[in-house]
């Protein structure tokens, strides 16, 4: 038997497979496909202070193996999510990560107390890495001083483990991950859309209303191993690895780059069963390449 | 639970410029599916999937009809499968046409590759003894198609920008000519949308929306679609298609 | 008839297509698939002030949609560049960009004066953004002011037009432009590779000897879109595009982002007709996007 | 002028474990081709390339053969090709091998998939007239291929790793056993090619390498090897596949 359990501050995950947040709502619509209680953790897209609507249409682009999006956090506002949304995922018994989004330090705190008294809720990821919104989200992505002061201020405010999840789209990953690890983050998370664009020869501006949208998709992957192999050697909190994860393989390669758990994102759109697919072909996966156990992969492409 | 399917490619048709008619094989989605509702295709190669709209249902030999337009590398591909080979999707994907209520007599209106799923609403409508009226419109003559088959279901008016065929201007341009009805569904490119639904007010009405997708299913917020000024919202793929025409904000 | 000219300092294009450096050798190995007139300029292999090995092998890996390379700057040294390297070129009649690189100050210096005595070059291309030298090279390129003040040094010892090649490693790719610019840069080259890594799941290790190196190939497209547009919006000096180019289609969009040139990298690799391909399109895909010449495309995509 | 040429599939067949032998046809590479020489292959939905040996050419129906196992992506594409279906390549490409000069007697030294162009090189010393004797490594018995063919040239050996067919060991196990050659030619992984070259060291031998390739044609510097401690090297496609065993370093 492959052990596929992984404990992580908050987390006892029977696999380490996720969905990834913003990629499947909050689990509603992939429920009508499988069960989700086969999940390792379902993670809700992100809960901002107020309702939100989020950037006009089109949100979304098809890039080379990838794929471009600014939704621009649209939600109904934490208290909806605590009141509507998290009732219907903890009826699956499964673990469940809040994805807490803001542009100031106040929402940022604000959605996070609020769901210190959300039932079932087991662990905030602190999305400082959005780049799909005007008012300010990104430079706490990608200045490591207020990166730290806002992990910090969630940690006051919060009694769930934060997971903060890092921006791709900056000149040292190691320092940002240093920085939060630091200011007290329990765990981080890994990687968020490289900002990119896609211009319309037809219309001969970019296609996206927003102009630009985060990249995600197998045309990140490398990137997503790079920046996790790079941060795991300087970091002692978990990681929860994400980008372009599509096959149990990928999986595998995130969990040697030093990754403790995955989350698969933009493959749920391609194939709504990626995620169970991945969750059941990944003990023949960790046996052929010689591991009885999803803990003994954890940061094997190390060396030693 | 919902499905994954796999649909059969029968045959391969071009039936105008740039456009294609495509016969699948699938029993869940022939006995299931109704007007308006969509296949969420998976083209290999890309990352996301090609929401095509179901222009026809023959249940009895598990077929659906569906009709495309080359506007990029997806529909190109999808033009050139071969018949035996089979394409994975999604669906019969979304919510359809509204025909409760008593209803006598309709009118259809649709704009270029927007007509595929009113052909199959009108003809599940006529069977019903509904009246169909059918206004097409289409660039020019070359794009003209279906033509025929609309014909079958009522009086028909085809439009041409260019007046290369049948009246010339845009579907707004024949509507005072046509004969009273009790509710008109339209499908088309959103300026066209926007002139139906203004020049047919007074009427009760449903328009079909296209927008650029996501997962198709509602999980990603991609294809959202105003119902106010105010922050409301319906989702293309899951609320949609299919709307009542005063329900959004074009 | 469709005019494909463009004017750069010191550079008259008879087409607005040159092979990437570092891509293309020094021109010879294509030269035996077809005439190398036909190109609007070759841009070199990087040159350092001595010969240099490179990195150990494996040195490129194959991802989705696109490549890593970690070569090392493997080059003769800029001496026999000069001398045995540049004739050839030359004999072409095509105009030749230089790549300049090195690991201190003094080198880039070096490098870029060699080249006042070479006939034949029309200007240098400032490569302070590979990502693939572990001696310092990367710090010039993600550094606003060490790019500022390589690029002066440089700009004082040459007599050729400096194109300054920047990294797209950065959190802040217009401050990096706008540093070189106001250091006297002629031009911008954009972009060159995105740190990337692949683990190889057989061995349990990054799968190039250098761990790390650079992801290139139609993968990165987006990202080059996103930095050109966002740096044209801010610079004067032109843009030479780069970044997942393989077709006509691929260079009106980069046109279109603002670039004025364009240079093609890992699609040789794919095509080795791939330049000359792309050539012979380019009227056609102009003219059907409504273009009669290159010059009217470049930035359009900005609106009005 | 170097070319780019496609190559139609003839015929595809398993040989042994995860092992394929494709018959292809194209005038230009059966004409052209010599014994160690690889083509530099397109397979669709892939930016790189896959190099692979020309194992056999029939000059008279322009066709070539190539081996190959199954690796990865690129090559379980390729075992999915069917008869009629066409491949980009680049190619012939590279050096081949050497064989200037009197040459009476040959060894040939191959490990598993790098048996391919050696048996080429065999094939046509033979014809010269020249004597061939073969050394074959497999890991076991389910990957043995081409013995049959090997030993139509000349004396054959055939070693497992785990001895379940043939001699069990190493390729060099069997060395003391072979009476002697002018030359030896060795393909196979490094370790073997280490073994081999430092045991035959007192005679003249060629070897065929492998190494990761980006371009194929010697611009990018991907596939070098040093040819001694001091920055010396060369490209193995463009200078190599093939190279005196002195002339490189391993
Ligand atoms: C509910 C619905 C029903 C549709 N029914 C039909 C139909 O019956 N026949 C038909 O020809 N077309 C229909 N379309 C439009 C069709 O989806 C697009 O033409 C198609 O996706 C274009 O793909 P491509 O790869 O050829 O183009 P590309 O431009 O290369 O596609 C790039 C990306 O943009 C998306 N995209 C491009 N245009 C559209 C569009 N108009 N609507 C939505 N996404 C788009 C693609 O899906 C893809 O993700 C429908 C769209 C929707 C939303
Ligand atoms: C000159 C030469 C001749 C060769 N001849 C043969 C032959 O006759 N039969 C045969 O089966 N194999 C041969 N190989 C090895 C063959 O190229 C690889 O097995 C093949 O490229 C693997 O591709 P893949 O997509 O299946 O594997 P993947 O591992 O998915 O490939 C990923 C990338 O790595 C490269 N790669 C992986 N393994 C090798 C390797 N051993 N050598 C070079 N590149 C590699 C691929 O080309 C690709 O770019 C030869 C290699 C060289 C350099
Ligand atoms: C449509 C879409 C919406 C997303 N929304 C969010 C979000 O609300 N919060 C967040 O932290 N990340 C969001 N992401 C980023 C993903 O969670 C993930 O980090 C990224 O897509 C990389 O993984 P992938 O390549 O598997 O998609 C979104 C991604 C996509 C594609
Ligand atoms: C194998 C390889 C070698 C490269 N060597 C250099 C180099 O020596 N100097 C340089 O400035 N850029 C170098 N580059 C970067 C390219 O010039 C180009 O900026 C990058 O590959 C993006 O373009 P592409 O996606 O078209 O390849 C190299 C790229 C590759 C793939
Ligand atoms: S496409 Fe994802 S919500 Fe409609
Ligand atoms: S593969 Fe490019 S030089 Fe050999």
């Amino acid at each position: 038997m492959t052990d596929l359990a992984v404990d992580l501050p908050g987390l006892k995950l029977k696999n380490p497979v996720m969905p990834a947040s913003g990629c499947f709502g909050f689990g509603r619509e992939y429920s009508e496909f499988y069960d989700l209680k086969k999940l390792g953790a379902v993670i809700m897209k992100a809960a901002t202070g107020e309702v939100r609507y989020g950037n006009k249409t089109p949100r979304v682009a098809e890039t080379t193996s990838g794929m471009l999006n600014a939704i621009g956090l649209q939600n109904p506002g934490v208290e909806k999510i605590i009141e509507t949304e998290i009732p219907f995922i903890a009826a699956y018994a499964v673990p469940i990560i809040a994805n807490v989004a803001g542009s100031s330090l106040e929402e940022y705190v604000k959605v996070a107390s609020a769901f210190n008294h959300a039932e079932s809720v087991n662990a905030l990821e602190l999305n400082i890495s959005c780049p799909n919104v005007k008012e300010g989200g990104i430079q706490f992505g990608t200045n490591p001083d207020m990166a730290a002061e806002v992990t910090q201020k969630v940690k006051e405010a919060s009694n769930l483990p934060v997971y903060v999840k890092l921006s791709p789209n900056v000149t040292d990953i190691t320092a940002m991950a240093k920085a939060v690890e630091k200011a007290g983050a329990d765990g981080l998370s890994m990687i968020n859309t490289v900002t990119g664009m896609q211009i319309d020869l037809d219309n001969k501006q970019p296609l996206l209303a927003n102009k630009t949208g985060g990249l995600s998709g197998q045309a990140i992957k490398p990137i997503a191993i790079r920046m996790i192999y790079e941060v795991k050697q300087h970091v002692n909190i978990p990681i929860i690895g994400m980008g372009g994860i599509s096959s149990a393989e990928d999986v595998l390669e995130f969990l040697l780059a030093g990754a403790n758990a995955v989350a698969v994102g933009t493959a749920n759109f391609q194939n709504p069963f990626a995620c169970p697919e991945i969750i059941d072909e990944l003990p023949a996966v960790l046996q052929k390449y010689g591991f009885d156990s999803v803990k003994d992969a954890i940061g094997k492409g190390h060396g030693v | 639970m919902k499905r994954k399917v796999e649909l059969v490619v029968k045959s391969v048709d071009v039936i105008a410029l740039d456009t294609f008619e495509m016969t699948l094989v699938n029993e869940y989605v022939a006995k299931t599916a109704i007007p308006g509702q969509f296949l969420h295709l998976l083209v290999d190669g890309h990352t996301l999937r090609r929401p095509i709209s179901i222009a026809n249902v023959d249940r009895n030999n598990n077929e659906i009809t569906i009709l495309f337009k080359i506007v990029g590398d997806g529909t190109k591909q999808l033009a050139a499968y071969k018949p035996g080979m089979s394409i994975d999707a999604l669906g019969p994907s979304g919510n359809g046409f509204s025909y409760e209520g008593k209803l006598n007599s309709v009118l259809l209106v649709g704009g270029g590759i927007g007509i595929p799923p009113l052909y199959n609403l009108g003809k599940t409508l006529k069977k019903k003894g509904i009246k169909v009226t059918a206004v097409l419109g289409f660039q020019s003559k070359e794009h003209v198609f279906y033509e025929a088959n609309l014909r079958e279901l009522g009086k028909t008016y085809v439009v041409t920008n260019d007046g290369t065929y049948g009246y010339r201007g845009f579907v707004t341009s024949v509507m005072d000519q046509i004969e009273d009805f009790d509710t008109y569904y339209s499908c088309g490119p959103i300026p066209m949308l926007k002139a139906v639904t203004k020049q047919l007010q007074d009427h009760s009405g449903y328009i079909s929306l296209e927008e650029r997708m996501g997962c198709g299913v509602g999980a990603c917020f991609a294809c959202v679609i105003p119902t106010d000024s105010h922050g409301g919202y319906k989702k293309i793929c899951k609320d949609g298609p299919v709307f009542a025409a005063d329900e959004v904000v074009l």
